[in-house]
């Protein structure tokens, strides 16, 4: 049996033994053995997934623990996965070990800066393990912080004002789910007048209906805070672009994937019927946040603020697969989640780091770097075209499922939906072909970028590992599709309750 | 009158104690070392915490006059913890002050008040206990003797306490007229709501809400938190505070048990102005203990908030809160005692690149305004949500929501100043400070309780179990 | 004796309390708000003597109440002079408008 | 069956070529990387030899129809039961010409590579999108599966982006190669849109059960031709939309503004992708779905007729008035091309019907031996002479002979004069027009006669007219292409001039079963006449220098001038882009962003601040007031819960 | 009407007259003085009561206590000839219409209460009774807030002390 709970030991005794370190190397090896170590144990967790799930292991969550935490107030300290989180919990891990690979340089404050880091990534862990809301929240709320010192302390430009938005928008953000969370508590009631924050217990009982119309919106928008819901997407490019290069990686990566996981796991799950209500709510918004998000991205003129509002648009995609609740559609959005979080991992990874040698985000001041460095400008160029959906990189895939699933609700108003959707990748396209074009190809446009230095053996190493994680899901889709079929399959069978009650 | 005699009245009989030891060495005069007086005082504030864990007996003295048991009794060594960590961080200002030994003497007649409020069976009981604490505190507010704003503070905080008690003195002399008892064991069934009582109610309610610092009975609050020596800024926020809530749970809820709807009204729009209030009037703050003064109005919102449901795991949550929120704002105000005695800087802007100079005092000030603000891992998380929880469970979302919002609007905030302490550059920053032994010993217990309190739920339990004994 | 009907003193407290409100209201001067003060104490003795003498006699709670509360007034007014007087020494005025330093 | 092991390796040498040469090349092995390429390239052709060899005279045909086999095929990505991504290998007899065209000119690219592109540092990025490309080529012609060929689709796309842009020095290269991929893509938005619908209707995305389910009658052809929308049945609407992705990979009209100038490349890419092969691939789209669209969908197919037809003879009056030889090159590329469309547009799926399948098919494979003989041979010139511009070109004959030769071979082949292979396929594309549509025949003969006119117009102004003057001022010089360069200007030539020969209906048809063409001497006289006419023309203006084609061009003032500018397309579309979609849409949208809500999460922070200014007189510091305030508070608490609220 | 209503309606009247001239009088030791009265006033309500021992302690602890504190420290700050600062105008109509408007509601809940006498045998006020409860821990004794006001008592003298011990000029 597998022990969940060292997923949370693992960056716990990291962050700790960060803390004891006595010079910069020190700590920057530590951080590093401790998220392999980890990524490792993601791994080994994927495969003890699959061999129970080969074994036939049907059950919704694997490998579970719990004890009572709280009892008075029926708090569980419950963790288990299913292939949805252990893809989260991948993407995580892989995302961590980029991160701290690329700020090895780090200058100022390292011990806060690793120690920061990790204790982000704990949060994200606990997230995607925990079966708890009440856990579950706290490792959501763990997780805003962090954020708010990696930016403020170790940010650029106007670093505080974004710093503070990030955190303000977030933690509003958790105070709807908050509530949310206390809503659906007290409407379930096991008996004796003992409720329950556990996940899947709430999930076999039915909420009445008029109850889930005023429990969703705020559970889903708390979460699609996270995951940068128009129109409450405005902490993104601010924050992304003030935040340092590693932090910028997480909060694409990691932190507004616990926003789409929450909406699928705890909002949508847990409150089928109300779904399907507000589904064209948020097929909507999440056509909005695609559109729009792809237009503001045209008008960037900062490589981050281009990816950040990039984001925007692609974090549209997974609203869009969970908004159109067919079982396509939300293997689409969560391969969609995985695919974005690495993509723009690597792409904020190498902006920064061709920003550490230009000293420049401006497209307009760039120009010709593929000839100084080739490198960085490849893994550029690469994370670009992951961007603008090309085949046999994630986007792609996670972009074509999130599609396929959509057009398979035949009302007009989704098809119109899903068409506007598509048509985003043409403007997706002309926005990172427009800032490749400028930035890494044509003349130098400076002569000081000729005494720039390509990457060094810690960038190399993020870079191809994100890269080699993207191909994996672009060449091979039939794994990740392998992962979570199963868990979707239990899903929709929830979610279909609420079609079928309606 | 026997042995019960003093085993029920421990707490009290050692306070009065450790009073008149004090009292003798003021008397003889003989003392030359403060330093070495004030080990053998917060020995002596230590053996009476540890007191308070012996032999806790349930029982009533006085005719009813004054009851305890389990619950009062970790009541009252919640206190007596409070003021230990307030003796030791108060370390510093007092090395050098004339008037050691009476500030102790006052202080402790405070908590003895406090004591007696808590234990109290009857209002004669509970108003002696309430200007017992009162009276000597707004002295204790003068004194820093040579500020003007020390004693601009205690001329406001003892005009208005008198001008308060005498409202609420007039509705307890109601409340006996319309009664003819004063014993709260006999006044729930004899309260029946005319509209005499209702005005009584709220009467005496306004009496509590100037303690708690209700919006808006709460205006007192800032100056006097801002004039008043910081250590005795940090025994107001938090042991009067807790003191009075603990009445308010015990005493005040049940009293008025018949008139259950207006006590919850009367609290619902209480809640909403306090957390409201308090938050916005903390955004605009410079001085950091005028800040953390509304940022206690607002905690005390939230406090309310838990009360207004009224049942045993709410009051748990409650008190729970007021363990963690002792323990928080304590961290706080030890950093800002410190600072302000060794630098006399009591401004917020004074703080910036306070982290570069003294990184461990910065990441004080940051775990406990997180912890304030309610953002895990800290003990404030857990003694926040369960606060909401409480609230939630009596089914008012409306309440539930503005706290919640509030809560982002607190972070900013808190942000703020982890903002100021962490990352504004300043050219002159606070030089680096020493601490000393009392002041890290005291910082230590605040820190280790505000990682671990949340984590274990064994405080939680505990104080549950107390409940339902 | 019997004609003076518990009401008639209770309207004199009540006058003497709302008086000593608006005196504590109104006078600027501390020294005359803590009059006020007294007043207001005063006129909730007058209710416990009231209530103690013509509901219930059978108890002298009231009475007690009475005798604490005069003992408490007197301490209050002590400190309350002490902490005046200290005021004083600093602004060389008693007017309470004048003690506005710390606002906002 | 055939062993499908071996087939697999046609793409994935290619691709195995790649990975080596783009990661490891650069630094390890930068001079053989050409000879790896070529190498890998010419195993894959000798393997298509053997499949294209043991289909079409060994297993392919059953009962003389040529099958369909599924060579191999793995499931790639499962999107619901039953519709998946497949990856496979289809054989039939457009796939096997196909791998066989592909691999053949990719070869012969790789070969003249070499030496054209000797001596440059980065030769191992080149080789290694060359590789890349052949990949996805091919791996789009074998595809058995919708999804599949939109997938390598998109692979072909970027490579042609990549090699556009391989100059990524060039300002204009870069912006070349973005033109090229945006508006590509903008076509592949309605396939992708296209493949939706089809697949919705059909439930599945496999080719062969696709065809079957939407041209027998079955429910899903029912449903599929019903559902209406404005007008519309939803199969027409789809086909149209997947034709609109054929459109812009094929660059007819609309989507043709990217062909020319993706002609930044270096030749051999212009050879290869942009003549050749990629080109072609709507043309394929639209033959690999010919049935859906003949049987189910013939409003589709007529706007694929129509499109072809006009997008031919658009380009061809462009292509007369261009001096950039490379441009005139895509120009007639695109005509051709709209040849092919249009012969699939006017042919009906069977028997003597399907005339205009094979015809189109027939000039695909014709045209992409003359065409990239064509492009390899101005890239010849142009290496020769540096210079793109037909001005500063001349009187080459002397100084590059074979060049020369294989030009003017090429050059007969594309005018149509037998018997060179041009003339056969494009004699039945125009008897298929005939047949069917008389305007669209109208429209082919004009083409016909223009593309006469513009190819010796470059061939007389390259190699007659004024006699070579170098930039460089150096004295002219016998300036032949190295061997490697030579060596495919050859082989081409040599197809080019006999492939016309070959029996092409026999092999390739709409329903499998062997088309028995004959040629109508008596219908080609026309057509031959009036190419000849074409030439006629361009050798009284161009054989000499002479000032007449400046006064022709002054004559036709107006016309001229539109024609030049390409009828102005580009700055429409400049104009929609930049000044609707940026100016319009964009902008207004990150002003919106900027003012509207990012303003309103900042005025929610301002107005709490506001109001927090606004209260802080309750805090005036005067004890009296708190007094006040607390009393007045009682007050109203007091009326408030014992009147308003109890 | 009996002569003792009378008596009461006079001391009633009097006391609020003072009371109220004791809140409005211009100069500070005016306003002292009719607070003074006003106490006796309060003093003689409870002797007609027969409240004597409370009436005594009235006059011991007010009129001789902190009447005579007050005037002292109006004497210490030197304000008693001087007229006092006039207040706000306004402060003034406010304070006064809702203290009046608060004083007729509250006396209308007065009225509108209606109030129970209770039925036990009534307890003499006597002297000698309030000193015996006084002292006494048995039901009914008052011993405990006894001791509890007489540590007020020490805390105020100590406060009072240190506060107004005249600080020595800074060393």
């Amino acid at each position: 049996m597998t022990n969940l709970s060292i997923l949370i030991l693992i960056p716990l005794l990291t962050a700790l033994a960060v803390l004891m370190g006595r010079n910069a190397i020190q700590i920057r090896f530590v951080a590093l053995i401790g998220s392999v170590i980890q990524l490792l144990a993601g791994i080994a967790l994927l495969f003890s997934y699959l061999a129970e799930r080969a074994a036939g292991n049907t059950a919704q969550m694997l490998f579970e623990y719990r004890c009572s935490w709280y009892s008075a107030l029926n708090i569980e300290y419950y963790v288990g996965v299913d292939g949805i989180s252990i893809a989260m919990i991948l993407l995580t891990a892989v995302v961590v070990v980029a991160g701290i690979l690329i700020s090895w340089n780090m200058q100022t404050l390292n011990k806060e800066f690793f120690f920061l880091i990790v204790l982000l990534s704990l949060g994200a862990y606990g997230f995607f393990i925990s079966l708890d809301l009440f856990t579950l929240f706290f490792f959501l709320e763990l997780a805003v912080i962090p954020k708010y010192l990696l930016i403020g302390i170790w940010g650029s430009g106007n670093k505080e004002y974004s710093a503070m938005k990030l955190a303000l928008m977030l933690m509003g953000g958790s105070a709807l789910v908050l509530v949310g969370i206390l809503a659906t508590y007290f409407n379930t009631n096991i008996g004796n007048g003992v409720h329950t924050f556990d996940l899947i217990k709430i999930s076999q009982i039915s909420i009445p209906v008029q109850t889930q119309m005023y429990i969703f919106p705020l559970l889903f928008v708390g979460f699609g805070v996270f995951t940068a819901l128009f129109p409450f997407h405005t902490w993104a490019p601010d924050g992304h672009s003030s935040a340092p290069t590693a932090a910028s990686m997480f909060l694409a990566g990691i932190s507004m994937k616990l926003g789409g996981y929450g909406c699928l796991r705890v909002a949508t799950y847990l409150m089928p019927e109300a779904a399907h209500q507000y589904s064209w709510v948020i097929v909507l918004l999440a056509t909005a946040a695609i559109i729009y998000g792809a237009f503001a991205t045209l008008m960037q003129k900062d490589l981050k603020y281009m990816n950040a509002y990039s984001s925007v648009s692609h974090c549209g995609f997974v609203l869009l697969g969970i908004g159109m609740l067919t079982k396509t559609a939300i293997i689409g959005a969560v391969i969609q989640m995985v695919s974005h979080g690495l993509m723009t991992a690597l792409f904020f990874g190498s902006i920064g780091m061709l920003y550490e040698r230009t000293h420049t985000r401006q497209v307009a001041q760039l120009g010709g770097l593929l000839k100084t460095l080739p490198f960085l400008s490849t893994v550029f160029i690469i994370a670009g075209l992951c961007s603008l959906g090309l085949p046999g990189f994630s986007g792609f895939v996670a972009e074509m499922t999130v599609f396929m699933g959509a057009w398979q609700r035949p009302e007009l108003f989704n098809r119109i939906a899903t068409i506007l959707a598509c048509a985003s990748i043409v403007v997706t396209a002309v926005y990172i072909l427009r800032a490749a074009g400028k930035s890494v190809m044509g003349p130098i446009a400076n002569e000081q970028f000729k005494n720039v230095t390509d990457a060094r053996w810690t960038e190399k190493l993020a870079s191809i590992l994100l890269i080699v994680a993207i191909l994996s899901i672009g060449f091979a889709p039939f794994w990740i599709i392998d992962l979570i079929d199963v868990d979707t399959q239990l899903i929709m069978e929830n979610i279909g309750r609420g079609l079928s009650s309606n | 009158m026997g042995i019960e005699f003093f085993i029920l009245m421990k707490s009290e009989w050692a306070l009065m104690l450790i009073i008149f030891i004090l009292l003798i060495i003021k008397v003889n005069g003989t003392y030359q070392d403060n330093a070495k007086l004030l080990l053998f005082t917060n020995i002596l504030l230590a053996l009476n915490f540890m007191l308070g864990f012996v032999s806790n007996q349930s029982g009533m003295l006085f005719n009813s006059m004054f009851h305890t048991n389990s619950l009062i009794a970790f009541e009252k060594n919640i206190l007596n913890f409070a003021t230990l960590i307030i003796s030791l961080q108060a370390y510093t200002w007092l090395k050098n002050h004339k008037h050691m030994l009476e500030y102790y003497m006052l202080l402790l007649t405070t908590l003895l008040g406090m004591f007696f409020m808590i234990s109290s069976g009857n209002f004669l009981m509970f108003y002696l206990g309430l200007e017992l604490s009162a009276i000597p505190l707004a002295a204790l507010v003068n004194f820093d003797l040579d500020k003007l704003k020390s004693s601009e503070a205690a001329m406001k905080m003892v005009l208005l306490s008198a001008f308060a008690s005498g409202i609420m003195l007039f509705g307890i002399s109601m409340i006996y007229g319309t009664t003819g008892s004063l014993n709260f064991a006999e006044l729930p069934a004899l309260i029946t709501g005319s509209h005499l009582q209702i005005l009584t109610l709220i009467f005496i309610f306004t009496g509590f809400a100037f303690k708690l610092s209700v919006v808006p009975f709460h205006l007192w609050t800032a100056d006097v938190y801002e004039g008043a020596p910081v250590s005795i800024t940090a025994y107001l926020s938090v042991v009067s505070k807790a003191a009075i809530v603990f009445v308010l749970i015990s005493t005040l809820s049940p009293l008025f048990a018949g008139l259950t709807t207006v006590w919850y009204n009367i609290l619902f729009i209480s809640i909403i102005l306090t957390i409201i209030v308090g938050n916005l009037f903390a955004i605009r703050q410079q001085n950091i203990k005028r800040f953390l003064a509304f940022s206690s109005i607002a905690q005390v919102g939230f406090i309310l908030l838990a009360i207004s449901a009224g049942t045993a795991l709410s009051n748990t949550a409650a008190i729970f809160f007021l363990i963690v929120y002792t323990l928080s704002n304590l961290g706080v105000f030890g950093v800002i005692a410190l600072v302000s005695d060794e630098t006399g800087k009591e401004n917020i802007d004074d703080y910036k690149g306070f982290y570069k100079t003294n990184p461990a005092l910065g990441w004080v000030i940051a775990l406990s305004l997180f912890s304030l603000a309610g953002i895990p891992p800290t003990a404030g998380f857990f003694g926040k949500m369960f606060l909401i929880t409480a609230g939630a469970s009596k089914g008012s979302y409306i309440l539930v929501g503005i706290a919640a919002l509030n809560m982002v609007v607190s972070l900013y905030y808190y942000l703020k100043i982890v903002k100021t302490v962490f990352i504004d550059p300043n050219e002159e920053p606070i030089v680096p400070i020493k601490t000393n032994m009392y002041l890290k010993l005291s910082l230590g217990v605040c820190m280790i309780g505000i990682v671990i309190t949340g984590f274990t739920s064994g405080l939680y339990d505990y104080i549950y179990l107390l409940f339902r004994l | 004796m019997n004609e003076i009907g518990l009401e008639h003193l209770l309207i004199v407290s009540t006058c003497l309390f709302f008086i000593g409100i608006y005196g504590f209201l109104t006078r600027r001067n501390m020294i005359t708000m803590l009059m006020s003060v007294e007043l207001i104490l005063n006129s909730v003795n007058i209710n416990f003597i009231a209530f103690n003498k013509y509901l219930f006699p059978d108890k002298l709670d009231g009475v007690f109440f009475t005798v604490f509360i005069i003992t408490i007034a007197a301490a209050e007014a002590a400190v309350a002079i002490a902490i005046i007087i200290n005021l004083y020494r600093h602004y060389k005025s008693i007017d309470v408008n004048d003690a506005e330093k710390m606002r906002f | 069956m055939i062993d499908s092991t071996y087939i697999l390796l046609i793409p994935l040498l290619p691709f195995l070529s790649f990975l080596l040469i783009g990661l490891l090349g650069r630094t390890y092995f930068p001079k053989q990387c050409s000879i790896i390429g070529t190498l890998s390239l010419f195993a894959s052709f000798v393997i298509s030899l053997v499949v294209a060899y043991q289909y079409f005279f060994q297993i392919g045909q059953v009962n003389g129809i040529y099958q369909k086999i599924t060579a191999f095929k793995m499931v790639w990505l499962q999107f619901s039961p039953n519709i998946s991504i497949d990856m496979g290998i289809l054989l039939d007899p457009i796939s096997v010409m196909m791998l066989l065209v592909v691999t053949f000119i990719s070869f012969m690219i790789h070969v003249y590579s070499m030496g054209y592109m000797h001596g440059d540092p980065r030769i191992s990025v080149f080789y290694s999108f060359l590789s890349l490309f052949t990949f996805s080529m091919l791996g789009l012609v074998i595809s058995t599966n919708i999804f599949q060929i939109y997938i390598f689709w998109e692979l072909v796309g970027i490579s042609s982006f990549l090699l556009i842009g391989y100059y990524y020095e060039k300002p204009s290269a870069v912006a070349a190669s973005k033109k090229a991929f945006i508006v590509t893509r903008f076509a592949d938005l309605g396939f992708l849109v296209g493949i939706l619908i089809l697949s919705f209707q059909s439930e599945t995305l496999d080719f062969q059960t696709l065809i079957e389910r939407l041209t027998t009658d079955t429910e899903y052809l029912n449903s599929a031709t019903t559902a209406s929308f404005f007008g519309f049945s939803a199969l027409t609407w789809g086909l149209t939309l997947v034709f609109a992705g054929g459109a812009g990979k094929s660059a007819m009209l609309p989507f043709h503004i990217w062909l020319p100038d993706a002609m930044e490349g270096p030749t051999p890419v212009s050879a290869l992708i942009h003549a050749a092969t990629m080109v072609v691939a709507g043309v394929y789209l639209v033959a690999r779905l010919f049935p859906v669209f003949s049987i189910s969908a013939p409003e589709a197919l007529n706007i694929v007729a129509y499109v072809g037809a006009f997008s031919s003879l658009f380009a061809a009056i462009i292509a007369c008035t261009q001096t950039d030889i490379k441009r005139v090159l895509a120009y007639s590329t695109m005509s051709q091309i709209g040849f092919m469309m249009f012969a699939l547009g006017v042919s009906g799926y069977g028997g003597e019907e399907g005339l205009g399948y094979t015809a189109s098919m027939f000039h695909l494979f014709t045209h992409a031996m003359f065409k990239a003989l064509l492009f390899l041979c101005a890239g010849a010139v142009i290496h020769y002479v540096h210079s793109n511009e037909m001005n500063d070109m001349g009187g080459l004959r002397k100084l590059m002979p074979v060049t020369h030769i294989t030009f003017l071979i090429a050059c007969l082949a594309i005018t149509g004069i037998p018997p060179f292979s041009g003339f056969f396929s494009k004699e039945e594309i125009l008897l298929a027009a005939y047949h069917s549509n008389k305007l669209i025949f109208a429209m082919g003969i004009l083409t016909a006669a223009l593309t006469a006119f513009y190819m010796f117009r470059l061939y007389f102004t390259i190699f007659w007219s004024k006699p070579f003057k170098s930039h460089q001022a150096e004295t002219a010089h016998h300036g032949e292409a190295p061997g490697t360069m030579l060596l495919p200007l050859i082989i081409l030539a040599f197809f080019a001039a006999i492939t016309g020969l070959i029996r092409f209906g026999k092999y390739v048809s709409s329903d499998g079963a062997a088309l028995i063409s004959e040629l109508h001497v008596d219908f080609s006289i026309a057509p031959v006449l009036i190419a000849l006419l074409g030439i006629g023309i361009a050798y009284y203006l161009y054989k000499k220098e002479n000032d007449t084609p400046q006064k022709l061009a002054t004559g036709l003032s107006g016309f001229y001038k539109a024609a030049y500018g390409k009828f102005y397309i580009d700055e429409l579309y400049l104009f929609i882009t930049k000044g609707i979609v940026f100016n319009l849409v964009g902008r207004p949208i990150a002003w919106f962003d900027k003012n509207i809500v990012d303003g309103g999460i900042n005025l929610s922070a301002s107005t709490v601040g506001y109001i927090s200014e606004t209260i802080k007189k309750f805090q005036s510091g005067k004890v009296q007031d708190y007094a006040i305030y607390f009393f007045a508070a009682t007050i109203g608490f007091v009326l408030l819960f014992i009147y308003l609220w109890s | 009407m009996s002569a003792s209503t009378i008596v009461f309606y006079i001391l009633a009247v009097g006391t609020i007259g003072s009371a109220l001239l004791a809140v409005t009088a211009n100069k500070i030791f005016r306003s002292a003085v009719y607070l003074l009265f006003s106490l006796i006033g309060i003093a003689g309500i409870y002797f007609y009561l027969n409240f004597e021992f409370i009436a005594a302690v009235q006059i011991v602890v007010y009129v001789g206590g902190i009447v005579v504190l007050i005037i002292f420290s109006i004497f210490l700050t030197h304000e008693s000839g001087k007229d006092m600062e006039k207040p706000n105008t306004m402060r003034v109509i406010f304070s006064a219409l809702s203290a009046l408007f608060a004083c007729l509601f509250t006396l209308f809940f007065i009225r509108e209460q209606t109030f129970i006498k209770t039925l036990n045998a009534s307890v003499e006020p006597t002297v000698k009774n309030i000193g015996r409860q006084m002292l006494s821990t048995t039901e009914h004794g008052f011993i405990l807030p006894f001791e509890v006001v007489s540590m007020l008592l020490l805390a105020a003298m100590i406060g009072c002390i240190v506060i107004a011990i005249k600080s020595r000029p800074a060393a």
